[in-house]
């Protein structure tokens, strides 16, 4: 179905404007940049809603194709396109962005510079979503990077140096060995292309089996960081504590699904055979992550760093459930019960992406919500905010709730449906996993205790309860995450194609 | 019955109104929960009337998830146990909500109770009709949350808190374990619909060894569900803890309903548990345990409440007890019972409470003659409880008694003897310290009043059902209790049988009087006892050590382990990562000192390296052989 | 005449004269006798060049027009170093280039 | 043996003296004595191999250009460098010197040595033809020119190109400019040395800092 | 006898323009007489040189009939020199841009520096266009004769003389055993043309290893390698390289970085896929190994450096290591693959360099520390530096980015997977120090480090070669394909091949 507007390169191309149009704003016009900031990042929500209203669920394949020529000698395109996948993480992103900049209102240094890089910034996320050729992928892969180590460079706390060169090279490892693994995927199936579907279709058999498993290392390595899978996680906590609020939202909610939504892109689908070899380590290293997480969250007193954490521990769920969906085929299970797995175990690994992403964005903002009145993470200096902040503390209950699964929030169909999905193929793997679930109760009361239970310290009797842009904040996220459990079809019917597709590309059935 | 899907409806519109128009209406917010329960209530009557009329029951659903080929279709049945468990349910909410208003005058956080026991209300009915393992994971767990929310109602104070995380968590290892066995019989049936698994699990039933043994693993993941909603040991120990919360909220959540829940749980998926004689002994012979356990614990316990919370336990590991034993209907009844008596005793706890603003029965005594309504009614729950002929819960008792004895375990017939009359024991022991002798504080006794109507009229409404429930059951039901409440073809009930009339009864009236003899009369001095049984008695304070381990275990262990990982996290796996980059920049100091700013190194080490390139190129073609 | 004598004694002679001059240049320490050396080593080159053209394309002249070329840009790289040690002399006084290591790591 | 064997074993023994004295002689201007030396060996040499253009060329850039050129770079570097460390340091010292320290001593000459054995294996198992393929052109004189101003003419022109590039750089390098021109008084070059120690004080400066780093 | 046809003359009519123009610039330097008083500039004198290399650049023909030698096979006529020729003129035509003003204000020899330049371009030229060792060879000693007094021409500065003498020494040696590895091949083949060396290299290669004069040829190939690899810097014989670079002066240092690397760099894939085709077994392994030793110590060793002029070198260092890399992988992407990668990394180089001089010229900016605030203080400026650092480090939408692409192309189009791993990894290092300049910029609070209020005074025609290079930097990434197919057009007419 073809749109009549170039609705995906609008998409990109608004915030890209409006980025280049505040670089030309002067410096002291803070509120018309803001204003500017936010309605700019606001577009695309609209786009995406008009993308969504277009878009045609039965259709596996992408839509809105938008594709020009770009390096014709080496092959590379301008190639864009949708499918229910990468539609839903954009639609993410669409609703996070708009979000992340009400919340950046209260930037006051060098308001400029924050607000053009976060445009950009943007710009780059969408991008990863949305292209279909390799090597614009990987242009907008990296892209979001440079944006990212300023934003916390600059405005990040007091270990902001440290974190950000520590998450700008990290990351840097990763990514900049996947483009050599783009490459020699590139000369190995000898198209002279890199889109990305026809390679994957051709790569199976043109790779020859002594590289399969180097190149998927290679294909997987940027990923598994960017998720990030356990243990390359550790650059997470630190960008998390350093950044500014909306840019630790933005890195939670988006950034850390770029991660594992090239895992479902390209690295799964590219090496199927792989994957299934592999997926029983996957599986582990999911679990891992899981339950490691989940007590390292446990374990902290900060509370950026726990919610951090606990980022690790959710992401392990997504990574458990597609290394199920790729050990699903060699299960011996009868086939019938072996797809209904596969597709909801990798269903509901999207779907956990988008839950994490609204859970874990509420979360950020009310940590920065606290730390705006109070100026402190430690949980002992926190507490018995069910007073002072009644509001801001139901809210805070709310996304603990949701965060440790409990059904009516979104988060829960996606750890309900991975785990059951996961179950038949990895059942050692899924019993580990439970205490992974115990643990995350855990953490997540935890939390809620610390901060909103408790007698109040003096100082903190009669802070401020949440003000209207911040409820304008919230909201959404919990609507989203209620909308999500209630009437997850929303979701799922836009998956159910696409996934199905991943599933018979993984062999499963 | 189509309407049965409104009756949780009404509590959930009760708790949105007052979340949102709460703190607009103040106290007035309570009479939203109250209005909201008597149409829920009203309804879930005429649903019961419906039920009775017509046997076979009513189920809906429509479909609601679409992943791949897999569809979820969700829905409710109503039969004729939900639709008496229903009624009991709303009616024991309802009561809890009036009793509210007056109990919980003048608390700060007024209106987020209220919301509060809406929900859970809603969530409690909504399990009861929901006919799919998703949605009723989803009752399960707002349950759960409210719970935990309720017994942290008064959460300035870290025990209350501690209790909160405390049920929670124990709760919550039962419940993983559960959705374990949901995902399970997934992976058997590829559905999460409870008829669909009862379809397979009929179908393929007795289909052999491996059959059997997935019925066993499906059955036991399953249980733990219900071991850790219900209290079963060893994760029984959240429930005393969790009389920190309000008494209207023990009396609701933590008598007659949520924990009720669990054995429910075991019912639902019956079919499961018949297939496996494992299964169906784990769960008797856990169930008996629990229930002479928490009996024997209950003797010993100064506060009222803990003695109820201990007899709750113990009478829940009757009716799992029973489950195991067979005896479906008996427990199911007892279940129904227990909820109106249990809801009562703790709805009179509470009123003494609120009389003398003490938990501790050490400093209560004759306060019959102040709270007449209060001690009357306890009374009758008491003797309900501890099993007398005609009140209620002598029928129900006795019908798990004939389940025992018929089973291929006798001695689990006895042990229910005998918990019946450390039951009968106990709670005399509660009753006389409670309300007869001389009054042990003087100063508490002066200032104890009956409270107001919205205290005492629920007292005397609960009564009733407390009271007659038992010998009404067969009229209200218009049928034999064994065939009112059914499971499949197989009926859950026997022939009574004199023998076990009698043993129960003497049991009970032993206990009572034993009561008597000890509290009442004083002819044996506590003391004495306390000095003859020392160590049984030390045992007994320490609740069989269940609730150290659990300090130990899952709290030390939890908060042990999450320090270790953090540490690792930051010493080990981030320390690699940083290591790596300290290397890194060592190597570079170690070759920036190559470069000495001597012209001589410089020239020296260009020619070393033409030698070394030299000799390599050499080698490689071959040169140098 | 010189046919006599075998070309390796040159080459030989020429891979001497080169060590030789690598020798000093590696050892000593004063600029300008470094720059000797390298004039040494430039030596062993054109006589290898030279022997070379003679023996084995003794037709043409390249081999030794090769050196001419060497020659005279040898005397050009004598001058610019010159140039540079002077320079340096002039502003410290010193030739000897251990002493000269402002610029180090 | 042939009187070519006899001038050659002398010419190639003068030759190697000649080096080995460049290198070893304490004093300076001695090396630069042998190193003239050195040069005539040579031209002998190339007048051995029936080179005589080449080998006047050679004598006459050699000795007449650089040999001069290097003179001069003694005559005006410093005289302590002309008078150097007296002549009587006892051969052992030198030795020592000369071999038992790393830096200046064995190393470069295991170096060295490497290379020439490198050289000389290659060479020894290179078959190269022992004697002349055939004979010398007639005019080496009149071929060279030629050559030179025909085929060569374009990197004759580079060369003296370089040649230009050279004088220019050494001209640039050492002219003194208005400035100091104008400051050519009796002790101004002192001055002119303290306002230098100056700058490398600083300089060190921040190089210490660069090492401390 | 061979004749020299003068309508040959025209495809080297850019060296003899350069050559001209220098003398030209020289004498109007001396009619102009000394600088009366100090304070005088003679910008002019520069922008003469532009004007010359301009009109050499107009010379270049782009389009060669076809490949081939010419003037009695010294120089050879293909789309490679062309090439070659236009990136140097234009890589010197911007480091004289950004040299004016500095010049003026390190009070340098105006004449003699730009001089000197342009005749070191002219060897530059000649190197790339050389169809015979002896003209390459006699163009190397052009280009680094010139180099050896242009690092020193700052005389009062004791840096730049040390740098002057150091490169001196080394490269005088380094010559020596270039020449002395010639003198190998002339043994081994006979000859010094690199077509014909080429023929008999493909004789002996056929003829088995151990066929005469083989070793000869082989060792003689070793020699010319690490006469070359000198000049290129690669490691071990890189360690004048960092002196050097950090007392020239800047703008010089510049140019060595881009110019003369490249010349380097044109030389070695002239000589060795020209004369060494059939013996890739010779030199491949080496290169790789030098590709290898030279990325990784160079960017190991950059990382604690303080001094931007000597990070700097050690990036340059670094870089040659990646294009040795492309060199070694000896596959027909090699050759594109050092074009765009020479290409690429002269704009971003002399645009980073364009920002340290205008810094430098007024004396600030020589250690990290100065760039304290800079963000702050010129953010066009800062931001500007970013671009070409990102850049050099290889990021995305920017010419190092493609470049890099290229190179790991070439290996992998040869088989091998493990270098462009190691490059990879080796690009990451580089981030440790590139970063460095960016901290200062941004990250440093400036309370830290106090920052001069002054404005950085950026003259025209160094924003002219800013704007250049940042739009070459982003070009030959947006729309890299004309300049792709600019490259493999160029080395597909390669005399010999």
């Amino acid at each position: 179905m073809s749109a009549s507007l170039p609705y995906l390169s609008l998409i990109l191309g608004v915030p890209a404007l409006g980025a280049l149009i505040t670089m030309l704003l002067p410096r002291e016009a803070k509120q018309a940049i803001r204003v500017l900031g936010t309605v700019v990042l606001a577009v695309p929500l609209v786009l995406v809603a008009a993308v969504w209203a277009g878009y045609d669920p039965t259709v596996p394949g992408p839509q809105f194709v938008e594709r020009y020529d770009w390096i014709p000698s080496l092959g590379a395109q301008y190639f864009l396109g949708v499918d229910g996948i990468s539609l839903a993480l954009v639609a993410l992103t669409a609703l996070v962005a708009p979000l992340a900049a009400i919340a950046s209102w209260n930037i006051e240094h060098r308001a400029k510079e924050y607000w053009v890089l976060l445009q950009f910034l943007v710009v780059g996320i969408f991008g990863v979503f949305l292209a279909l050729d390799y090597l614009l992928f990987y242009v907008f892969f990296e892209l979001s990077l440079i944006p990212m180590y300023f934003l916390i460079g600059i405005w990040g706390g007091p270990r902001r140096d440290y974190a950000a060169i520590k998450f700008f090279i990290y990351t840097l490892v990763g990514s900049i060995v996947l483009i050599v693994g783009i490459l020699a995927l590139y000369f190995l199936t000898g198209a002279n292309s890199f889109d990305m579907i026809e390679l994957a279709q051709r790569a199976p058999a043109a790779v020859p089996e002594a590289l399969k498993v180097p190149l998927f290392f290679l294909l997987l390595a940027g990923f598994a960081i960017k998720t990030p899978m356990w243990p390359v996680h550790t650059w997470l906590p630190d960008a998390h504590v350093e950044a500014p609020t909306p840019i630790s939202v933005i890195l939670a909610a988006v950034l850390l699904k770029m991660g594992t939504y090239g895992m479902m892109r390209i690295t799964w689908p590219t090496l199927p055979d792989v994957a299934r070899e592999l997926s029983g380590v996957l599986a582990a290293f999911g679990v891992i992550a899981i339950v490691y997480g989940a007590f390292t969250a446990l374990g902290q007193r900060d509370f950026k760093r726990l919610v951090a954490y606990s980022s690790v521990s959710q992401m392990g769920f997504v990574v458990l459930a597609l290394a199920a969906a790729a050990g699903a085929p060699s299960a011996g299970l009868e086939p019938a019960i072996a797809a209904s797995a596969a597709q909801a175990a990798s269903s509901a690994a999207v779907f956990m992406m988008v839950a994490h992403g609204l859970a874990s964005a509420l979360l950020f903002l009310l940590v920065g919500f606290w730390y705006d009145r109070t100026h402190t993470r430690d949980f002992d200096k926190l507490g018995g905010m069910f007073r002072t902040t009644p509001v801001g503390a139901t809210f805070l209950g709310i996304a603990a709730f949701a965060n440790l699964g409990l059904p009516g929030f979104s988060t829960f169909i996606g750890e309900f449906f991975s785990l059951m999905g996961t179950l038949p193929v990895f059942p050692v793997a899924v019993y580990c996993a439970l205490v992974g679930l115990v643990g995350a109760a855990m953490y997540n009361l935890t939390m809620l205790q610390r901060v909103a239970m408790g007698r109040p310290r003096p100082e903190y009797e009669g802070l401020p309860d949440v003000t209207g842009r911040e409820l304008v904040t919230f909201v959404p996220l919990v609507a989203g995450m209620l909308v999500l459990f209630w009437y997850p079809g929303v979701l799922m019917e836009i998956l159910n194609a696409p996934v199905t597709q991943f599933v018979a590309k993984l062999g499963g059935m | 019955m189509e309407s049965a899907w409104l009756i949780p409806v009404f509590p959930l519109m009760a708790f949105v109104l007052t979340v949102f128009f709460g703190r607009r209406l103040g106290e007035r917010a309570g009479w939203i929960g109250v209005a909201g329960m008597l149409a829920a209530t009203a309804l879930a009557a005429a649903v019961f009337r419906d039920a009775v009329a017509s046997p076979e029951g009513y189920a809906s659903s429509f479909p609601w998830l679409q992943i791949g080929d897999f569809e979820l279709r969700v829905g409710f049945r109503v039969d004729n146990l939900e639709a008496a468990l229903l009624i009991m349910v709303s009616f024991v909410s309802l009561m809890v909500h009036v009793f509210s208003l007056g109990y919980m005058h003048g608390d700060a956080r007024y209106n987020r109770y209220f919301a509060l026991i809406s929900l859970f209300t809603a969530a409690m009915l909504g399990l009861v009709i929901s006919d799919n393992a998703l949605f009723w994971l989803l009752w399960w767990e707002i349950m759960g949350a409210c719970s935990y929310l309720l017994i942290g109602h008064w959460f300035e104070e870290r025990e209350n808190q501690a209790a909160a995380y405390k049920a929670f968590i124990t709760t919550r290892i039962g419940d993983v374990l559960m959705m374990a066995g949901f995902w399970y019989m997934f992976k058997l049936t590829g559905s999460l619909r409870f008829e669909d698994w009862q379809a397979w699990v009929q179908h393929n039933a007795g289909a052999g060894m491996d059959f059997t043994r997935a019925m066993t693993v499906a059955a036991l993941l399953i249980f733990g569900g219900a071991v850790g909603k219900s209290a079963q040991a060893p994760l029984h120990v959240w429930l005393p803890d969790a009389m920190a919360g309000p008494t209207p909220v023990s009396a609701l959540i933590h008598a007659a309903t949520m924990v009720a829940a669990g054995v429910f749980l075991i019912a639902r998926t019956y079919f499961i548990f018949e297939q496996s004689t494992t299964a169906l002994a784990v769960v008797a012979f856990l169930g008996a345990f629990t229930a002479f356990l928490a009996a024997t614990i209950a003797v010993v316990q100064s506060d009222i409440k803990k003695v109820l919370a201990y007899s709750t336990v113990s009478q829940l590991g009757y009716m799992v007890m029973a489950l195991g034993v067979g005896g479906y209907t008996a427990a199911m009844f007892h279940l129904w019972t227990h909820g109106f008596f249990k809801a009562l005793l703790f709805l009179g706890s509470g009123a003494v409470i609120h009389a003398v603003h003490t938990q501790n029965m050490h400093e209560m005594g004759g306060l019959a003659r102040k709270l007449k309504v209060t001690a009357a009614t306890f009374a009758i729950g008491m003797l309900a409880l501890s099993g007398i002929w005609p009140f209620s819960g002598f029928y129900s008792k006795d019908e798990i008694l004939l389940a025992a004895y018929h089973s291929q375990y006798p001695a689990l017939f006895w042990a229910g003897a005998v918990t019946a009359g450390l039951t009968a024991f106990y709670m005399t022991r509660a009753l006389i310290l409670t309300f007869f002798g001389r009054p042990r504080d003087p100063e508490r006794y002066e200032h104890a009043h009956e409270g107001g109507p919205e205290l005492t009229w629920p007292l005397i409404l609960l009564a009733i059902p407390a009271f007659a429930a038992g010998f009404l059951a067969p009229t209200l039901f218009k049928a034999p209790v064994h065939e009112f409440i059914t499971f499949g073809e197989h009926v859950g009930g026997h022939e009574p049988e004199s023998l076990v009339v009698l043993v129960g009864t003497l049991f009970a009236v032993g206990g009572i009087l034993a009561g008597i003899v000890v509290y009442g009369l004083g002819w044996i001095s506590t003391r004495t006892l306390r000095a003859a049984l020392e160590m049984p008695y030390y045992v007994l304070r320490e609740k069989w050590f269940f609730d150290w381990a659990y300090e130990r275990v899952v709290l030390g262990g939890s908060m042990l382990l999450a320090r270790v990982v953090a540490g690792i996290d930051r010493l080990v796996v981030d320390g690699l990562v940083n290591g790596v980059a300290r290397v890194v920049v060592w190597l570079g100091d170690v070759t920036r000192r190559w470069s000495t700013g001597l012209v001589h190194t410089y020239m020296l080490t260009l020619f070393a390296g033409v030698v070394a390139l030299a000799l390599l190129i050499l080698q490689v073609t071959g040169g140098l052989r | 005449m010189g046919a006599g004598i075998p070309l390796s004694y040159y080459l030989v002679l020429g891979t001497l004269l080169f060590s030789i001059g690598l020798w000093g240049a590696l050892t000593r320490t004063n600029a300008i006798r470094i720059l000797m050396c390298i004039e040494l080593m430039l030596n062993a080159v054109n006589l290898n060049l030279v022997a070379l053209n003679r023996y084995l394309d003794p037709g043409s002249v390249q081999g030794q027009i090769f050196g001419l070329f060497i020659i005279a840009i040898a005397a050009a790289e004598a001058a610019v170093g010159i140039g540079i040690v002077l320079m340096v002399v002039r502003r410290r006084g010193e030739v000897d280039i251990n002493k000269i290591r402002l610029m180090r790591g | 043996m042939s009187g070519a064997a006899i001038a050659f074993a002398i010419l190639a023994g003068i030759v190697l003296l000649g080096a080995w004295r460049v290198v070893t002689s304490e004093q300076i201007t001695h090396s630069a004595l042998f190193l003239g030396l050195t040069f005539v060996g040579m031209a002998g040499l190339f007048v051995l191999l029936q080179a005589p253009t080449f080998a006047l060329l050679h004598v006459l850039v050699y000795v007449g250009a650089v040999l001069t050129v290097v003179v001069f770079a003694i005559m005006l570097s410093d005289p302590e460098e002309l008078r150097g460390p007296s002549p009587d340091r006892p051969l052992g010292e030198r030795l020592r010197h000369r071999l038992l320290s790393p830096y200046y001593g064995w190393v470069p000459v295991v170096v060295a040595a490497a290379l020439a054995v490198v050289v000389l294996l290659t060479l020894a198992r290179a078959g190269l033809p022992a004697m002349p393929q055939g004979e010398p052109v007639a005019d080496d004189l009149q071929a060279i020119g030629t050559e030179m101003f025909t085929r060569y003419s374009v990197p004759f022109e580079i060369a003296s190109a370089a040649l230009l590039a050279a004088l220019i750089g050494a001209i640039g390098l050492t002219r003194r400019d208005a400035r100091e021109a104008g400051a050519r008084r009796p002790g101004a070059r002192a001055a002119d040395r303290e306002r230098d120690r100056e700058r490398q004080a600083q300089a060190r400066v921040a190089a210490g800092e660069e090492v401390g780093r | 006898m061979p004749v020299l046809r003068a309508d040959e003359l025209v495809f080297i009519l850019p060296e003899i323009i350069l050559a001209a123009t220098a003398l030209l610039v020289l004498l109007a330097d001396a009619f102009a007489g000394e600088e009366r008083q100090p304070g005088e500039r003679r910008d002019w004198i520069g922008y003469l040189a532009v004007a010359g290399i301009v009109a050499a650049m107009v010379a270049v023909r782009r389009e060669p009939p076809e490949a081939g030698t010419i003037l009695a096979g010294m120089v050879a006529r293909d789309g490679f020199a062309a090439f070659f020729k236009a990136v140097f003129l234009i890589a010197t035509a911007l480091v004289a841009l950004i040299s004016i003003d500095y010049v003026a204000r390190r009070r340098i020899a105006a004449g003699e520096y730009f001089c000197l330049l342009l005749l070191a371009t002219t060897g530059a030229l000649f190197m790339a266009g050389a169809a015979s060792l002896l003209t390459f060879y006699v163009g190397l000693e052009l280009l680094s004769l010139s180099s050896y007094a242009l690092a020193g021409l700052m005389r009062e500065d004791p840096r730049s003389q040390e740098a002057s003498l150091k490169y001196f020494l080394n490269g005088a040696l380094s010559s020596g055993i270039l020449l002395f590895g010639i003198s190998l091949l002339y043994g081994a083949t006979g000859t010094f043309d690199l077509m014909e060396l080429a023929r008999r290299v493909q004789e002996l290669a056929g003829a088995g290893t151990n066929a005469g004069p083989w070793p000869l040829l082989v060792l003689g190939a070793a020699f010319v390698i690490a006469g070359l690899g000198f000049k290129a810097g690669a490691v071990p014989f890189h360690l004048w390289l960092p002196d050097a670079y950090q007392g020239a002066p800047t703008p010089i240092t510049a140019y060595l970085a881009v110019a003369s690397e490249g010349a380097a760099f044109a030389a070695i894939v002239r000589v060795f896929f020209t004369a060494f085709e059939d013996a890739g077994a010779v030199w491949q392994t080496a290169f790789l190994l030098l590709a290898v030793l030279t990325m990784t110590v160079a960017n190991v060793a950059a990382l604690r450096q303080v001094d931007v002029k000597r990070l700097m070198a050690y990036s340059s260092i670094a870089h040659a290591g990646y294009i040795l890399a492309a060199v070694g992988a000896g596959s027909d992407l090699s050759r594109p693959a050092v074009l765009y990668y020479v290409m690429a990394y002269v704009f971003m180089n002399i645009g980073a360099f364009a920002v340290i001089t205008a810094l430098q010229a007024q004396g600030e900016g020589e250690q990290l520390r100065d760039y304290a605030g800079l963000g702050r203080r010129e953010p066009v400026l800062a931001a500007l530096l970013v671009l070409f650092l990102v850049s050099l480090i290889g990021l995305p939408l920017t010419a190092g980015f493609m470049a890099k692409v290229m190179v790991f192309q070439a290996l992998i189009a040869d088989g091998n997977y493990w270098l462009p791993v190691v490059i990879a990894l080796n690009s990451v290092v580089s981030v440790g120090y590139y970063y460095n300049l960016v901290r200062y910029m941004y990250v440093v609070p400036s309370e830290k480090e106090p920052v001069p209020d002054a404005p950085v005074q950026v003259p025209a025609p160094v924003w002219t070669v800013l704007a250049v290079c940042a739009f070459f930097t982003l070009a030959l990434a947006f729309w890299p394909d004309v300049f792709l197919r600019w490259t493999s057009v160029s080395t597909l007419a390669m005399a010999g091949f």
